[in-house]
């Protein structure tokens, strides 16, 4: 069955809007921005040797020739020369190497850092735990990280299948999530935005399609966001959105997903307990919006071929259900 | 041990000391995170130091050598000089870093 | 191109013994690499033990009798092959022969012990990490008992076949108890390893 | 003397025109298919080599071609995910392991015998061998791409990913095969080559008289021996993992994950300088043939080839500076892949040092030399931006990589090796290549490969990672990935010329001389092709430059021409020391390694393969060894 005809797909895929910013060179983390100087230092003095040494090659190689080749006074001097490029490429290596010792010291994880958030990679997915803090009980979602601006996050970086990698390029530098160890990362957003991220580690079929996105807000708007997503799913109210429960409950899809508040609780795929409230569904795939929860329902495999979620048959009543529902799920 | 011995297993210090120092890199920096001491820049010091004493020693006399002895004696000065660069490139990383930073 | 004659070579031996041998030079080659292959499965079982919280993992030491005692009898081994090689040397084909029967029964003494060592790891390959560096540890160095007492017979057979009197023969027993010397020296790291380091 | 001895017929009896009859019935393999599959001369087989390399470069290159037609564009359905997975593999594998390392040791078999005044390489069996092994390792892995179950894990094939759990079916086991096959080929060349220039010099070229090819490959060498056994191990636990259940990289019991990558990178590491030392070798010899001097300073070129070689083994940490090691530990690594850019740097400065004292002639050889220049330090000094750990936690696994090690291993190894095929081209085949379709060749390579790979770097420090098969039109990759196809075909076009070029050249080219370029090592001493014995009497040589003064070379005589006989000489002073036969040819090689690789291939589905494959392996080596009553076995 193909539910949804390919010019849908194209659409869809063409429509996604979420971009965020994914550069090392827009810098807007702490960690980031520590690199961003260091890159900028040892690209501009490498500029600058790679100038020098195609100055001596033309002049080498173009140089007018008049006197006899060899004398042992030029190869003396050659000697010499040499020894000099020699000696002051030991000096620009060492002062190099210190730059980049001190940048390390300021990428480190704080011991004391104001939030720890769990990131575990999953084929082909962002699986995140926030642990509960204060009034606020611990919570799961997916591939989106909200963060309180200003403040240092630490990330405990986990996998439960292979070697993925935690990259979000404005924020601080990669780190892998290695099944069997668990590595960690500090993030600190030096201003609100949407800070977008891939896995950066090629961890099978879809590694293409597995984006992340950072939301960093003010501390306040975060606090609310947390609140809102350790609760229960709403109910839905709507009789789509109704109906689509029903059917969401009696498919297989309950037996993969968690809804909290609601008797589906499966494991294997992404938390949905808010899933609307998230602003991409499929790690980054598309933007959350009734027609592409549908499209993607439909027909998983044709969007994200050889991703983990099987093809559910459905009627297209039972599919607008379905997608209202998942939308109504804020 | 004679002069000669000696120039040549001088130059071969620098290069193990590295090897090593490459080697407890891995190691030592989880030990020195727990027990606070710094054994990195400990091991990392005494094998520059004693990467130098190679150097040095093989420097002592060159004379009476063949033009091939001399030939494998300078490059492996030249050669063990790098190391000693490493090594100290090495030492440099332990004065600057925590061993506990991941 | 013209030349002119500067040197004459018919004098030199036609056959180089020792250092002045290709297939001596090839025999270290090979040495170096595969001794570089066992020290890296050294290197392994370290790394591992480095990362378990106890060690052996899921079992206790290995039983010392089969591999003590076979560590003994590679020991014993050296004596023989060392009078094999300086038999070689001399290209006294009886003693050499005698030598390569002796070498030869030497060689499979070792593959029986081995089929004990096996069982006295007290861990199967496929039961967790220290079963499987243990295994391949043990296969490795068995394979090259077996290679090297493979050599030895197809040696023994050709000493006592009509090409047996040649100096080409004698290097190639040299040879091989060189490879013999370097398969025992391989051994004393690996069983230190694989039966005392549990025990630290 | 004893009465045998009399018996020998030696060159001395001889009068010029007979010596090379002689010599020739005693070397010359017989014509026919049965002679060609059993031939062990050095100069067929390095030949084969190098054209069999130079087809899986076409072939790997044809991959690099679809993956720049899928990332043309964004979301582009030309190619899906599994077979796109698959090129990428088979396009790392087939580079690294098919194309440049065999390429390299394949100029060396070809080359170290004659630059060293031999008449064949040390173990000629080992050496048809390997060669065998490598087709047959080379055919594994494209016939299973061929029938769509090529590996699909990377070149590097981490774990859990190319584990049991997560790589089902028998890709991953063909890639860790296809190790075997290459790795057993690559050592046995390595072997040979080190025995060669140990034992085999002529007389009078002391260490310090060795050509800089020839101490490369040395090294070079030497790194294989020490490196491989590294993948030996790595690839054999990940078959045994996969196989029997062995738990090596299982971190539940008690396995781990980043084994795998310490020895896969305690070899991968070593790997590019096994690449790229050869290279070394071949700008230094072009360099010095076409500015006319010596290259200034021999004694810091070898230096910097040993410390490069040696330093190579201290920097595999510096693929796994996000894989989240101490910080202090991976700073190690930053310092050992700094500091090898002071023996870089060397020689650079030599190479430019030769170039201003000398008069430069600027034939298609050197042309690749300075576009090898202005790449490779481009190449160098990015990798000194990787090797600094917060500098790579933003570019690891980015196309800044991809563009870094293009940089360095195309301009670093491939400009240097087309330079090599262009300079020993005559050699290799008596015939010239074409001068001016060489510029066009060079022109376009050059341009091309530059438009292709350097907005690589961009796009990386811009967030685009490396192996996706596709990227959403929302990211702001698209222009310069359109750009990066485009500038791919003028590459590609430039290669198809020289393929052409070679070709043409080959069968219709002019015809060279013994020395065209006027140069002053020993292969020149003798005729464009060489005969099968290289040398009718065996050089000796009193310099740096044997045939500087080329009125006449000086000669050995002695030996003998009924059987095939060669000089050893001693390792550091190449003082005669005896003299040696070398092994006839034989089909043996052949069937070992036909029963070899049945071994290996069928080890895939079953353990006991190892048991019954050994039995036909152990027969074919008898067969090899067994004496048989010919003029070489007698001393």
């Amino acid at each position: 069955m193909r539910a949804v005809p390919p010019l849908l797909i194209s659409t869809v895929v063409a429509a996604s809007g979420c971009s965020g910013n994914q550069s090392a060179l827009d810098p807007n983390g702490a960690p980031a921005i520590h690199i961003e100087h260091l890159i900028i230092v040892i690209v501009i003095i490498c500029t600058v040797i790679w100038l020098l040494v195609m100055g001596v090659l033309g002049l080498a190689i173009l140089r007018r020739r008049d006197r006899p080749a060899e004398d042992p006074i030029s190869e003396k001097r050659l000697t010499t020369v040499v020894s000099a490029a020699v000696a002051t490429t030991v000096i620009i290596i060492a002062g190099l190497t210190i730059a980049s010792f001190y940048t390390t010291r300021g990428i480190g994880v704080p011991e004391d850092a104001a939030l720890t958030i769990t990131v575990r990679g999953q084929q082909w997915w962002w699986q995140i735990f926030y642990a509960s803090s204060g009034a606020t009980p611990g919570f799961q979602t997916a591939n989106e990280i909200h963060i309180p601006v200003g403040q240092d996050v630490h990330l405990k970086l986990e996998s439960t299948d292979v070697i993925h990698s935690f990259w979000v390029p404005s924020l601080a530098g990669k780190q892998d999530l290695v099944p069997g160890r668990s590595n960690g990362l500090l993030l600190r957003a030096e201003k609100p935005g949407v800070y977008r991220g891939q896995c950066a580690e090629f961890c099978g079929l879809q590694h293409s399609h597995m984006a992340i996105m950072v939301v960093a807000e003010p501390a306040a708007d975060y606090e609310r966001w947390a609140a809102a997503q350790s609760g229960n799913a709403v109910i839905p109210a709507a009789p789509d959105a109704v109906a689509g429960q029903a059917i969401f409950m009696a498919k297989p899809c309950a037996a993969c997903h968690t809804v909290r508040g609601t008797s589906a609780s499966g494991t294997t795929g992404p938390d949905l307990t808010h899933i609307g409230s998230r602003q991409t569904i499929a790690a980054g795939l598309v933007e959350t919006t009734r027609g592409s929860l549908a499209a993607w329902i439909a027909d998983p495999q044709t969007l994200k071929p050889g991703n983990n979620m099987p093809m559910v048959p459905l009627t297209s009543a039972e599919l607008q259900n379905i997608s209202a529902y998942m939308e109504s799920l804020k | 041990m004679s002069a000669n011995r000696l120039r040549h297993t001088a130059l071969v210090i620098p290069l193990l000391a590295w090897a090593l120092s490459t080697q407890l890199g891995q190691i030592t920096p989880y030990e020195d995170c727990q027990q606070d001491v710094p054994w990195t820049a400990l091991a990392s010091c005494f094998l520059l130091v004693v990467s130098i004493v190679g150097l040095a020693g093989s420097r002592a006399t060159l004379t009476g050598l063949t033009r091939t002895e001399r030939f494998l004696v300078n490059a492996s000065f030249l050669i063990a000089l790098a190391f000693v660069f490493a090594l100290s490139l090495q030492g440099a990383a332990t004065m600057l870093l925590d061993p506990c930073q991941r | 191109m013209k030349d002119n004659v500067v040197l004459d070579l018919s004098e030199l031996p036609p056959h180089g013994l020792g250092t002045a041998s290709q297939s001596w030079w090839g025999t270290l080659a090979f040495m170096l690499i595969e001794g570089t292959g066992f020290a890296l499965s050294i290197v392994v079982y370290l790394y591992l033990m480095s990362l378990a919280p106890r060690w052996p993992l899921d079992a206790g030491p290995p039983d010392l009798l089969p591999g003590t005692t076979l560590t003994a009898l590679l020991l014993a081994s050296l004596v023989p092959n060392i009078f094999l090689a300086r038999w070689a040397r001399k290209q006294d084909l009886l003693k050499v022969r005698v030598g390569l029967i002796v070498m030869s029964l030497l060689g499979i003494a070792p593959l029986i012990l081995r089929a004990f060592e096996f069982p006295a790891m007290h861990i199967k390959w496929d039961q967790n990490a220290y079963g499987s560096i243990v295994w391949v540890m043990l296969g490795l160095h068995t394979t090259h008992i077996l290679t090297d007492l493979i050599e030895t017979l197809v040696l023994t057979c050709l000493m006592f076949s009509r090409h047996g009197d040649n100096p080409r023969r004698y290097g190639d027993v040299s040879d091989n108890t060189m490879y013999w010397n370097f398969v025992v020296a391989t051994w004393l790291p690996m069983y230190a390893c694989l039966y005392w380091v549990p025990r630290i | 003397m004893t009465p045998k001895d009399n018996r020998e017929i030696r060159d001395t009896a001889f009068d010029a025109a007979e010596l090379e009859r002689r010599l020739a019935a005693t070397w010359t393999t017989p014509p026919g298919l049965l002679g060609a599959l059993s031939t062990v001369d050095h100069k067929i087989i390095g030949r084969r080599y190098i054209t069999t390399a130079f087809v899986f470069l076409a072939l790997g290159g044809l991959l690099s071609l679809l993956m720049r037609l899928q990332l043309a564009q964004p979301e582009a359905r030309f190619i899906g995910p599994d077979r796109y997975n698959q090129i990428f593999t088979t396009h790392g594998t087939n580079m690294m392991f098919l194309f440049a390392v065999p390429v390299m040791q394949a100029m060396a078999i070809y080359l170290v015998p004659l630059m060293v005044g031999t008449r064949n390489i040390a173990f000629p069996r080992l050496n048809a061998f390997s060669y065998w092994m490598y087709l047959a390792g080379g055919l594994l892995l494209w016939i299973a791409f061929v029938l769509d179950t090529g590996p699909d894990v990377g070149w590097f094939a981490y774990v859990p990913l190319a584990g049991p759990q997560y790589a089902a079916g028998k890709r991953a086991d063909i890639w860790a095969q296809m190790i075997t096959f290459t790795e057993v080929s690559a050592l046995a060349v390595a072997v040979e080559i080190v025995v060669t220039v140990f034992k085999q010099r002529a007389p009078g070229m002391s260490l310090d008289r060795i050509p800089l090819f020839v101490w490369s490959m040395l090294v070079t060498s030497f790194l294989v021996i020490l490196a491989m056994p590294a993948i030996m191990i790595a690839s054999t636990s990940l078959i045994l993992d996969r196989l029997v259940g062995t738990h090596f990289f299982n971190p539940a019991e008690g396995g781990d994950a980043l084994l795998w990558q310490h020895l896969f990178w305690f070899f991968g590491h070593p790997e590019v300088y096994i690449i790229f030392l050869p290279a070394v070798g071949m700008v230094s010899t072009i360099v010095a043939t076409f500015t006319r001097r010596p290259v200034f300073g021999y004694l810091g070129m070898v230096m910097a080839l040993i410390a490069t070689g040696v330093l190579a083994f201290g920097l595999w940490v510096h693929h796994m500076f996000v894989a989240g090691l101490p910080r202090l530990g991976e700073s190690f690594f930053t310092a050992s892949s700094m500091a090898i850019a002071v023996p870089a740097g060397l020689q650079i400065f030599c190479w430019l040092a030769t170039m201003w004292a000398g008069k430069p002639i600027f034939k298609t050889p050197l042309l690749f030399v300075i576009g090898f220049i202005v790449i490779f330090v481009i190449g160098g000094l990015t990798g000194v931006m990787v090797a600094s750990v917060p500098f790579d936690t933003q570019v690891h696994d980015t196309y800044f990589v991809v563009a870094h090690f293009h940089y360095v291993l195309v301009g670093g190894a491939v400009f240097p090796l087309l330079g090599a095929i262009y300079y020993w081209f005559p050699k290799l085949t008596g015939r010239m290549l074409n001068e001016t379709t060489g510029r066009w060749v060079f022109g376009l390579i050059f341009t091309g490969f530059n438009l292709t790979f350097f907005p690589m770097h961009i796009l990386g420090l811009r967030g685009m990672p490396r192996r996706i098969y596709t990227y959403q039109p929302e990211m702001p990759w698209s222009g310069l990935n359109m750009f990066i196809s485009l500038s791919a075909i003028v590459l590609a076009a430039g290669f198809l010329l020289f393929f052409i070029d070679a070709i043409r050249s080959a069968r219709a080219g002019a015809t060279a001389s013994a020395n065209p370029w006027g140069a002053t090592t020993l292969e020149w001493a003798t005729p464009s092709p060489p005969p099968s014995y290289n040398f009718a009497k065996l050089p000796l040589v009193d310099s740096l430059e044997p045939i500087h003064d080329d009125a006449f070379l000086p000669a050995a005589i002695g030996l003998r021409v009924d059987r095939r006989e060669l000089l050893i000489t001693s390792v550091v002073e190449a003082a005669p020391e005896a003299r040696e036969s070398s092994s006839g040819d034989s089909i043996w090689p052949l069937w070992a390694a036909l029963a070899t690789t049945v071994a290996l291939i069928w080890s895939i589905f079953s353990p006991w393969a190892v048991v019954w494959g050994s039995i036909p392996v152990a027969i074919a080596l008898i067969g090899w060894f067994w004496p048989k009553d010919v003029p070489e076995d007698d001393s």
